[in-house]
């Protein structure tokens, strides 16, 4: 139960330094709607950041594990 | 119980006003440029736009999540 | 007094968030005083800070309502 | 007695250091442009003034809300 | 015991996705400037040494900061 | 004790802000190892943000006293 609410935790952190990365980077100007070539945007711009969000976690975990085998 | 219930809607309120305040910074940037002597229609229209679009964008974002989860 | 806590730290962050704006904003080359054009922008852009937060909390809140309304 | 003394002065110095995190953060932004060999004497002058203008911003801010809200 | 070790665990699972969460954040704003149809590979190369070399900075610091102390 | 733990806690997060401030203006384009012109810009930043958390604490000290003794 723990865990889950932990993953919970976890998944809004990243729904929400998401959410506004990508508004602020694919909606300059807001109109009365959002447009399709910016709901085009944020869609890539999801796809990009969760991308991002593994190799980083994958590129920081083959570091620790580099720190823990070598001492 | 009532007292259950005040304390929901004061937590409710909270967290209303925290995303007040997020939201206020981040639009803010986005449409105040140089503050004048009063706030332009303009101004005004751009704020409340942003705030109405931000939501339209997380919401856009939280569906094709879901979509994405079923898909796999 | 709960209710009032919740005010006081509401009110808080408010000052927080805006003088950090506002002297970013108005005070470029910070001098050996607060000078009068600097004070002049500082007091519109609390003037405009505090409209937009209204502005944007109407706007949330209306937001809010329709969706309810809706489901 | 002597224990909520040692607290409380223990809370103002975190307050005190909190806030010096927040102003070098702030003025570091507004007056060192690129790190250099040691700390200029026009660098130091505008980091000092940093803070003292930015306290003197939010006196002038804290005061004009206590008018508006007289005037209310 | 048990108990205490699947809370240490957890923990030290919080603090790598915090991690995760703050390196993602300025990394991107380091290496991706429009997020395009997919990752590049030289965005992606720059995301993983983005880490490395934040890692490295930050190891560079503290070992600096160590030398300062003893000198004194 | 409690007043190590807050000794601990301030200059953790000084190395924090510290770091992320000197890599971010040191390493524009991450490489394939921490460069030597790198390292001595970072090594020029730290010391030169430490004098700025001195100069900032000072200039804030005196600040507080100034008024204290005012009223």
């Amino acid at each position: 139960q723990m865990r889950q609410q932990m993953a919970v935790a976890h998944a809004q952190e990243l729904l929400q330094k998401m959410s506004e990365r990508c508004f602020v980077k694919c909606v300059v100007k807001p109109g009365t709607s959002l447009e399709l070539s910016e709901r085009q945007c944020v869609a890539k711009c999801m796809d990009r950041y969760m991308e991002s969000w593994n190799v980083v976690s994958r590129a920081y975990a083959n570091r620790i594990q580099t720190y823990s085998s070598d001492s | 119980k009532e007292l259950q219930q005040f304390v929901e809607i004061e937590q409710q309120k909270a967290r209303f006003h925290a995303q007040v305040h997020k939201f206020t910074e981040m639009c803010w940037d986005k449409c105040i440029d140089k503050p004048g002597n009063r706030l332009e229609a303009k101004e005004e229209a751009c704020l409340t736009q942003c705030v109405e679009r931000f939501l339209d964008s997380t919401h856009f974002i939280v569906n094709r999540l879901d979509e994405i989860r079923k898909q796999q």
